[in-house]
């Protein structure tokens, strides 16, 4: 038994938002490719890949003797019309894939082609993506017109089989008995349960009620870790907190400012009080995990630096300025919040924290720009630098709620993106980070850790850092 | 005046008898010195943060021991009455006021009126009343004044049937209608005749409900709509605390016996109340 | 009877024409752009174009508001966070609540009578002070502190009952205690505080005057007459628990229709919201019909109409 | 001489109430003989009530405290009777029947329900019989249609019909003796005319000793055999009805004979100034003196006793010598 | 004399809704009086009988369904409230119930300068008191008592405040419906006494309600008797005693016991069975054809008339006792 803090959307993959379900859809659907908990891309459904020249043509070579769970075949033509159904319907991610596939061709029945619009070097990581995985073709026939329909009857690859989905209540899967990889699974049936409070979760691994809980509130780690029945892990993810500071506004267009308020933080002590020790401060916008990561230097905590940066900047006695933050939606961010509006009390500033349920929020950040600055979390599904830097610093994007704006990191972003070779592109990305750092349109907090209670004698489970954890080889000690 | 005060007197006679209900009454008026003299009592700053002691358990230094951002959970339990009480005093003060107005028009004036006005008290009862509040705090944002007026909200129907009803036994009476045959404009009748007639139940019900807006507020809390941090409020602190009310249990349980202590006080107090100001008063 | 009951279904419409209007406004006035928070934080501004196309969501309020009401005629308003029709997601969870009041109320009803009647039966007696002074305990009692300590006491420590989720008969138990403590609480005070006003009465001075044995002065003639404004209340609170039981929901990870509905406020998943409370209450109202036909089956003055006096 | 079944002997009783101790009875003598009808009359609050209903021990405790007195039932002191031995007497020996016919009736059960719990106690029969007895003595009160009221509710009753219900209740028991506390005061002229025909009936037909509280010197005149007077917690004057309403030799009843508008053109009527005293602070010594025109030095010091001013005829006060050469 | 009050045909019906179903009640049918100006006119009759309804509509508390009444040769019948102010303080009512007839909330004071205030006879403070006062010294109670609350008062001190609330404003006419019915007889004493003092000191008019034939009979210079809604018999005082005609009048006459118990133990002689229901079934026969000892074959069917057997002695019976 498996809790998850809340009800899944779907099973269909493509049509998935969330990563709750995507945790779920792991056990079942299975992609081309994948991330290990290192964040490797290894193949799954392909055995091999091959990239054109000038990176617009991937075509990948598949596993043969594969079925999917209601007997249809894996092949080149499931594939084919996995990737045509989301491209010509509006699911949920759709918009992973619309952007820059042009077309598929299938080569032959174990070969497949993605034919792209342009040189999109990160693609292979956007197959690692949770919407790529693959749907029985059958279900898309007889389901298909309805995505909601078909998102109630998920049939994939994967280890397990889908049982049952009762809303709000439980997802059964079973063993799928003709799984390909030979031993596996070696659970007879998966039950994931949500269970919106964290207490409660935790209080059901203690008590033997489940054998996994997502979300563990870092202040119970060390009360778990006496408890023998309760193993507790927890692993670095991808996701960055910080502040975003509204550049649009007083003071925070003077990065003086933006650099004292970096400064005045203690981000060791936020890791190690409020975090208990689950997170590490940032030393570049993107976590050390992301691909493309280099470290930028960071902020050391110097309050007399900060003070001094104040007073140059014209502020010697400090401001008062609104925090925005959500309540309950990355681990501790508000407590966080609570922690920085008396940290930042120490050089003068006056915090006022305004916390927000998280849609109330996310309208706050995204529709107005009346705000000083909003706490914010991102994590790039897709594991690699662009997703994680652009959407949130590039000029003008989505999330770009700081108005950061430099031209310098747009551009090199941008050569990085269509730039074959990996160690040049490397080095575009690393100085792309290292200006961001100086520039400081965030307060760069923490990484985060994701934290789980499991049953001690469950072994074997897969944590990877982009917040998912399969149990695909799991299996109970005896 | 001098027999109003004999009233207020006979009252607090009658109250006596009631042993729990003084008990509820000092309960009370230690938590309101409490909530006024906060700055006097309190042995900290209720914000002061020492994070390197967070959930430290009961000592010399912090009898209530501290809480997860090492703040000292007494310091907090006493201002924290400020807020809670603030909250649930002006909450009640609200719906009694709005409810009461709207139910003794209700009341008085019958007919189309009546209708109207029930339909719409109807309306509001119909919605779940945690639900409602949910929805209305979502949509003004989670500022103090707003948890006040969900929590307000959701009971002005209530206050608005109690005094609908009372308004209408009072109606009946033969000195409404001698103030009828005495020339009294209709207003008149119904704010200086019935609706002070009517005020027993209304004030017995608005000490009750005080107790039930302070737990609301927790709630809200729990769902973590509460107030706005640092302020010390007893409800969102102890929805706070629950998470680890395994390894710190003072971080929750001393707000806990806050809101328990001016439940009880409250309840205490309604009830004698109740039975002081009118033995036959039905429990509705 | 049956004009009264038909009066009262024909009262629903306005009332619940009231409730979709309010609750409609209230939706749209919080803060927060559904397709934002489904689409999730990788969405492209594309994405949330299609899912508001997808849900009307940039027309005009009246035409949505006509809109929901036409497709909750014909039953087929669709989450806007899962696509699948509400009232399939939202029936089951109506019964895993109704299943949870109506364990609580069989702990409650009969528990809280038993209390209260004896509290007033022997009056000012321990008893009567220890049944009083547990009952505030029981309304002052925060659900998620009781229901936390519940399942440290039952499920962890003693491991003698599930911790939450649904499974089986079992785990319907410590929701329901939770519940029925305060239930029980409020049950036995108002049963006392009835039953105290019912034996002061002038016809039970009238029982006592004929000899009647104490205890059935007081569990026929007294109780019988307590019974009417008890159901009533307990009616009122089966009313209010169907929709109210959010935080022990929450807490006990129980897939009931408040919470539903909490997670549609907080996904800003209108058609969930809209459909909940208008479904909430339409039963709210149906229940409160229910309690007044039981109360005239209880009350003869309503059932045989009132005479002459 | 008759049988004294009830005797009522210096009874005192106290009431502890927040403002203090209502003194509600002070010394209270009563004798009801088989086969008559004494009237108990008085103002409001002088104790009428207090002293029917202390004879079943209906008052409630708290706040009642009876300090003094016996009240003896064929010479059997029911003040120290236990509780189960009470219940036999309740109903079954002596009845009571209240003032307020409209709540006296439980009104969540048919009045056969109610009648038939109180015979088949009393009678120690079953319910079918208790039926049939019911039905008898509904009719035996004018109530023809017995078997449509037993299966109605009170509230279907009109009050005339609800006492006579009250009253067949008391009847199907076939009890000593009845009391019956301001049997007609709600009711209407009219109908008060037939319920105290039926209790004088009952008194002739079946040699029911009934206590009739009332404070309609009308009422005494119509139907009673012999009348008490209670003032403030005493009994000042006690005797046949005709000396007492003729010839009453205290001024209270008296003053209450002439305050009656009759039916006589009089200029002004007499009326006794002031009014009922408090009985948590009474007056010293007789407790009318306030109030009486007559009152002397010795009146409010030394409380009057009740003595035979002629035969049967009892009084209460320091100068009825005087009063009435 | 001049009539100081008029009514004709009155008639109320009352609409009760019970469960949804409304049914209607004639508590008034078709009542024409009229009053002098100085006399006391007594209105009789069981309860039910629609006393009291006649009495508020003429102070115009009740709206009544049809007729007409005149107060001072004005039609008042159909004024609207704003228009009867003037009228307001002419005539007054006094209710039966000295417990809820008062504002538990107000002291004397303030009940009894009210009226003072709202018809703008006297608005200044120190004035009003005065007036007060000395009302207050007319049904007898004094300064001590200005400021207290009517709970703290009996029922014979409170019933002198209804009648000071009523007098106050200086009326000419009072409706005084059952003012002592609630009250013990030594106390009935004292306030009839007062009523008939305070009228030939303030020159008043009453309509005097009541079940009381002994209180009517002091009180009243004529009596009318209503029966069911119906005025069955009226006649002066003197006569109405010495010689009642209709059945109803001397049924009631026996019904009430005298306090003399050679007068009371002869006449209690009621047949305790009735003869079917108290209200007559057939819509066209007299009213109290049911309960009627004297009833003939026309009663069933035919509704009588009030005719005036003897001068100024009207009955409403098919076989009147001559
Ligand atoms: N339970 C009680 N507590 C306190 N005082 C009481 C109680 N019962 C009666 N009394 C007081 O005892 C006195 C006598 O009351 P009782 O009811 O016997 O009067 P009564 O003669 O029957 O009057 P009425 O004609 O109004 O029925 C009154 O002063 C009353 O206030
Ligand atoms: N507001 C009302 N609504 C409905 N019916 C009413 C109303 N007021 C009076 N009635 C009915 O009208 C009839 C006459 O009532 P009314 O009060 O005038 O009688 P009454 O002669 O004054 O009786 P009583 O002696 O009891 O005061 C009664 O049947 C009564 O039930
Ligand atoms: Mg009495
Ligand atoms: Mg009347």
């Amino acid at each position: 038994k498996f809790v998850l803090g809340v009800d899944i959307t779907t099973l269909l993959p493509a049509d998935t938002p969330d990563n709750p379900t995507m945790m779920v859809e792991a056990h079942i659907f299975e992609g081309l490719v994948q991330y290990d908990s290192e964040m490797n891309i290894v193949p799954v459904l392909a055995e091999r890949w091959e990239i054109s020249e000038g990176g617009k043509v991937y075509t990948f070579y598949l596993r043969k003797g594969i079925t999917f769970h209601d007997g249809t075949p894996f092949n080149a033509y499931a594939v084919k019309k996995n990737f045509e159904y989301i491209l010509n319907n509006n699911l949920r991610m759709g918009n992973l894939y619309k952007p820059n596939i042009e077309s598929m061709e299938v080569v032959d029945d174990y070969t497949v082609k993605f034919i792209l619009k342009f040189p999109f070097a990160p693609f292979l990581n956007y197959l690692c993506h949770p919407a790529g995985r693959i749907v029985s073709p059958k279900a898309i026939d007889m389901y298909g017109s309805d995505p909601a329909e078909l998102g109630k009857h998920a049939v994939g690859t994967g280890p397990f089989k889908f049982v049952e989905w009762i809303p709000g209540e439980r997802v059964v899967l079973v063993k799928n008995e003709n799984y390909w990889k030979p031993g596996y699974p070696k659970l007879d049936k998966i039950t994931f349960v949500p269970v919106p409070e964290a207490v409660t979760r935790v209080l059901q691994v203690q008590s033997g009620d489940a054998d996994l809980a997502v979300n563990v509130p870092a202040v119970l780690l060390p009360k778990l870790e006496k408890d023998p029945r309760v193993d507790v892990v927890s692993m670095p993810t991808l996701r960055v907190i910080f502040l975003g500071l509204n550049l649009k506004r007083k003071p925070f267009d003077d990065v003086r400012v933006r650099r004292a308020l970096n400064y005045a933080i203690d981000k060791e002590t936020l890791c190690k009080t409020i975090m208990r020790g689950l997170a590490v401060p940032l030393d570049s916008p993107i976590s050390s995990y992301t691909w493309g990561h280099a470290s930028a230097g960071g902020y050391p905590y110097d309050p007399e630096k900060a003070k001094e940066l104040l007073a140059e900047a014209g502020y010697p006695d400090g401001f008062e300025m609104e925090l925005i933050t959500p309540k309950g939606r990355y681990p501790q961010d508000y407590e966080t919040a609570v922690a920085i509006q008396s940290m930042l009390k120490k050089v003068g500033i006056k915090v006022n924290v305004v916390t927000m349920d998280w849609p109330s929020y996310v309208a706050r950040v995204l529709k107005t720009d009346d705000y000083d600055a909003h706490l914010l979390g991102w994590s790039p599904s897709t594991g690699e630098a662009f997703w994680a830097i652009q959407p949130v610093l590039g000029t003008g994007s989505v999330y770009n709620r700081c108005f950061y704006s430099n031209p310098t990191v747009d551009q090199l972003l941008e050569e990085a993106k269509r730039e074959t070779d990996t160690s040049r592109q490397l080095k575009l990305l690393a100085d792309a980070q290292k200006l961001i750092m100086e520039d400081a349109p965030w307060v760069f907090l923490y990484n985060v850790y994701q934290v789980y209670a499991k049953n001690s004698k469950l072994k074997g489970e897969l944590a990877i850092p982009t917040e998912m954890i399969v149990l695909n080889e799991a299996y109970l000690e005896e | 005046m001098k027999s109003r005060l004999d009233s207020v007197r006979k009252i607090y006679g009658r109250l006596k008898k009631n042993r729990l209900a003084v008990v509820g009454l000092w309960i009370i008026i230690i938590l309101v010195i409490t909530a006024v003299f906060a700055p006097l009592i309190a042995p900290y700053d209720p914000n002061e943060q020492d994070l390197l002691s967070s959930l430290e358990g009961p000592s010399l230094a912090h009898p209530m021991g501290v809480d997860f951002f090492g703040r000292d959970v007494f310091s907090r339990v006493i201002w924290g009455a400020r807020v809670s009480l603030t909250i649930s005093l002006v909450a009640v003060a609200i719906s009694a006021v709005v409810g009461t107005i709207l139910g003794s028009l209700a009341g008085f004036y019958g007919s189309v009126l009546d209708e109207v006005i029930m339909r719409i008290m109807d309306v509001f009862l119909a919605i779940p009343s945690i639900l409602l509040a949910i929805a209305i705090v979502a949509v003004l944002g989670p500022r103090t004044s707003n948890l006040i007026l969900a929590v307000s909200v959701s009971t002005i129907p209530e206050f608005s049937r109690i005094a609908r009803s009372a308004v209408l036994v009072e109606k009946n009476k033969e000195y409404i209608e001698a103030a009828r045959a005495i020339g009294e404009s209709r207003l008149s009748i119904l704010f200086r005749y019935a609706l002070p007639n009517s005020m027993v139940p209304i004030i017995v019900q608005a000490s009750l409900r005080m107790a039930t807006a302070i737990l609301s507020v927790s709630g809200l809390g729990f769902l973590g709509l509460g107030v706005q941090p640092p302020t010390p409020e007893w409800g969102t602190d102890l929805s706070l605390a629950r998470t680890y009310l395994e390894i710190a249990p003072h971080a929750g349980i001393f707000p806990g016996i806050a809101i328990f202590l001016s439940v009880i006080g409250f309840n205490f107090l309604g009830d004698g109340l109740n039975e002081a100001l009118n033995p036959k008063l039905k429990d509705r | 009877m049956g004009r009264l009951a038909l009066t009262r279904v024909l009262l629903l419409i306005p009332v619940l024409l009231g409730v979709s209007i309010f609750i409609f406004l209230l939706m749209r006035m919080i803060p927060g752009d559904p397709a934002i928070i489904i689409a999730g934080e990788n969405a492209t501004p594309e994405m949330l174009k299609e899912i508001r196309d997808e849900f009307d969501l940039d027309e005009p309020l009246i035409i949505q508001y006509i809109t929901f009401m036409r497709n909750l005629f014909s039953g087929k308003v669709v989450s806007i966070k899962t696509r699948r029709p509400v009232f399939e997601e939202l029936f089951p969870r109506f019964l895993n609540t109704l299943q949870l009041t109506l364990f609580s109320m069989a702990i409650a009803v009969p528990l809280g009578m038993i209390l209260g009647v004896l509290a007033a039966a022997y009056r000012n007696s321990f008893l009567d002070n220890f049944v009083m002074v547990l009952s505030l305990l029981g309304v002052s009692m925060p659900v998620f502190w009781l229901g936390i300590i519940l399942i440290l006491i039952f499920a962890v420590q003693l491991g003698l009952l599930p911790s939450g989720g649904k499974e089986g008969f079992e785990s319907l138990v410590l929701p329901s205690i939770t519940i029925a403590f305060a239930l029980t609480s409020m049950i036995a005070r108002m049963t006392r505080a009835m039953m105290i006003e019912t034996l002061s009465t002038e016809f039970i001075r009238t029982a006592k005057a004929y000899g009647l044995p104490r205890r059935k002065v007081i569990y026929k003639y007294a109780l019988k007459n307590v019974m009417i404004p008890i159901v009533t209340v307990i009616g009122l609170q089966f009313g209010y628990l169907l929709g109210g039981a959010v935080l022990t929901e929450s807490v006990f990870g129980w897939p009931g229709i408040g919470r539903y509905i909490v997670d549609g406020i907080f996904a800003r998943d209108y058609s969930v919201v809209q459909t909940g409370i208008m479904f909430l209450s339409a039963v709210f109202v149906l229940v409160n019909l229910g309690i007044d036909i039981l109360y005239m089956f209880l009350d003869p003055k309503i059932r045989r109409g009132v005479g002459k006096s | 001489m008759r049988e004294k079944i009830l005797e009522i002997n210096h009874l005192q009783i106290r009431f502890d109430t927040e403002d203090g101790v209502v003194k509600a009875l002070e010394d209270v003598n009563l004798e009801l003989y088989s086969g008559e009808i004494l009237g108990l009359v008085g103002e409001t609050g002088c104790g009428k009530s207090v002293t029917s209903q202390s004879v079943l021990r209906l008052l409630p405790t708290p706040p009642t405290r009876i300090t003094n007195g016996s009240i003896l039932f064929h010479g059997k002191n029911l003040l120290e009777m236990p509780e189960e031995k009470m219940n036999d007497i309740r109903g079954g020996k002596i009845a009571m029947i209240f003032q307020e016919p409209m709540t006296s009736l439980n009104p969540v059960f048919t009045i056969g329900e109610q009648l038939e719990d109180v015979i088949a106690l009393h009678r120690k029969v079953d319910r079918k019989e208790a039926n049939v007895i019911a039905v008898k003595s509904l009719v035996d009160v004018g109530l023809d249609d017995a078997e449509v009221i037993l299966s109605k509710y009170p509230h279907e009753l009109s009050g005339g019909q609800r006492q006579r219900v009250m009253i067949a209740m008391a009847l199907s028991c076939q009890p000593e003796v009845l009391i019956a506390d301001e049997p007609t005061t709600a009711l209407d002229v009219s109908i008060q005319a037939q319920i105290l025909s039926i209790i004088k009936h009952l008194k002739q037909d079946h040699g029911m000793a009934v206590l009739l509280v009332t404070h309609n010197l009308g009422v005494v005149a119509q139907v009673c055999d012999r009348v008490a007077v209670m003032y403030a917690g005493y009994v000042v004057e006690k005797g046949d009805k005709f000396d007492v309403l003729k010839t009453p030799l205290h001024p209270y009843p008296r003053g209450l004979l002439e305050s009656i508008p009759r039916s006589r053109k009089v200029r002004e009527l007499r009326s006794i100034p002031g009014s009922v005293p408090n009985l948590i602070n009474p007056p010293e010594g007789c407790r009318f003196h306030p109030r009486c025109p007559f009152s002397t030095g010795v009146c409010d010091r030394e409380v009057p006793v009740l003595e035979e001013a002629a035969p049967g005829h009892f009084v209460a006060c320091h100068h009825w010598r005087r009063l009435n050469p | 004399m001049k009539h100081l009050v008029r009514v004709e045909n009155l008639k109320k019906i009352f609409k009760i809704r019970n469960q949804g179903r409304t049914s209607t009640i004639v508590a008034v049918d078709d009542v024409s009086f009229f009053i002098k100006k100085g006399e006391t006119l007594g209105l009789i009759g069981e309860s039910g009988s629609g006393k009291t309804t006649v009495g508020r509509m003429i102070v115009r508390l009740l709206e009544p369904s049809e007729g007409r009444i005149e107060f001072d040769s004005r039609d008042i019948t159909h004024l609207k409230e704003r228009e009867l102010k003037p009228f307001r303080n002419r005539f007054q009512i006094v209710f039966q119930d000295p417990y809820s007839s008062l504002n538990p909330r107000m002291t004397v004071f303030q009940i009894l300068s009210r009226p003072l205030s709202v018809f703008g006879v006297e608005n200044d403070r120190r004035k009003q008191k005065e007036r007060v006062l000395k009302a207050l010294y007319d049904v007898g109670l004094h300064d001590e008592h200005l400021n207290r609350y009517p709970h703290e008062f009996s029922g014979g001190q409170r019933q002198r405040i209804s009648i000071a609330r009523a007098l106050i404003s200086e009326p000419e006419f009072v409706v005084l419906d059952e003012p002592t019915s609630a009250l013990d007889v030594s106390v009935q004493a004292q306030i009839l006494n007062l009523l008939k003092y305070l009228k030939s000191e303030h020159n008043l008019t009453y309509l005097f309600i009541s079940h009381d034939l002994g209180v009517i009979h002091y009180m009243c210079d004529r009596v009318m008797v209503m029966y069911l809604g119906e005025i069955v018999e009226s006649a002066s005082t003197e006569e109405l005693f010495e010689s009642p005609i209709h059945p109803y009048t001397r049924f009631l006459m026996r019904a009430i016991p005298d306090p003399d118990p050679e007068v009371s133990t002869k006449e209690l002689e009621i047949s305790y069975t009735e003869r079917g229901s108290q209200v007559s079934h057939s819509d066209s026969g007299c009213k109290f054809f049911p309960r009627c000892d004297r009833a003939i074959k026309r009663c069933e069917g035919e509704h009588p008339e009030l005719v005036e057997i003897l001068p100024e002695h009207y009955v409403r019976c098919h076989n009147p006792h001559l």
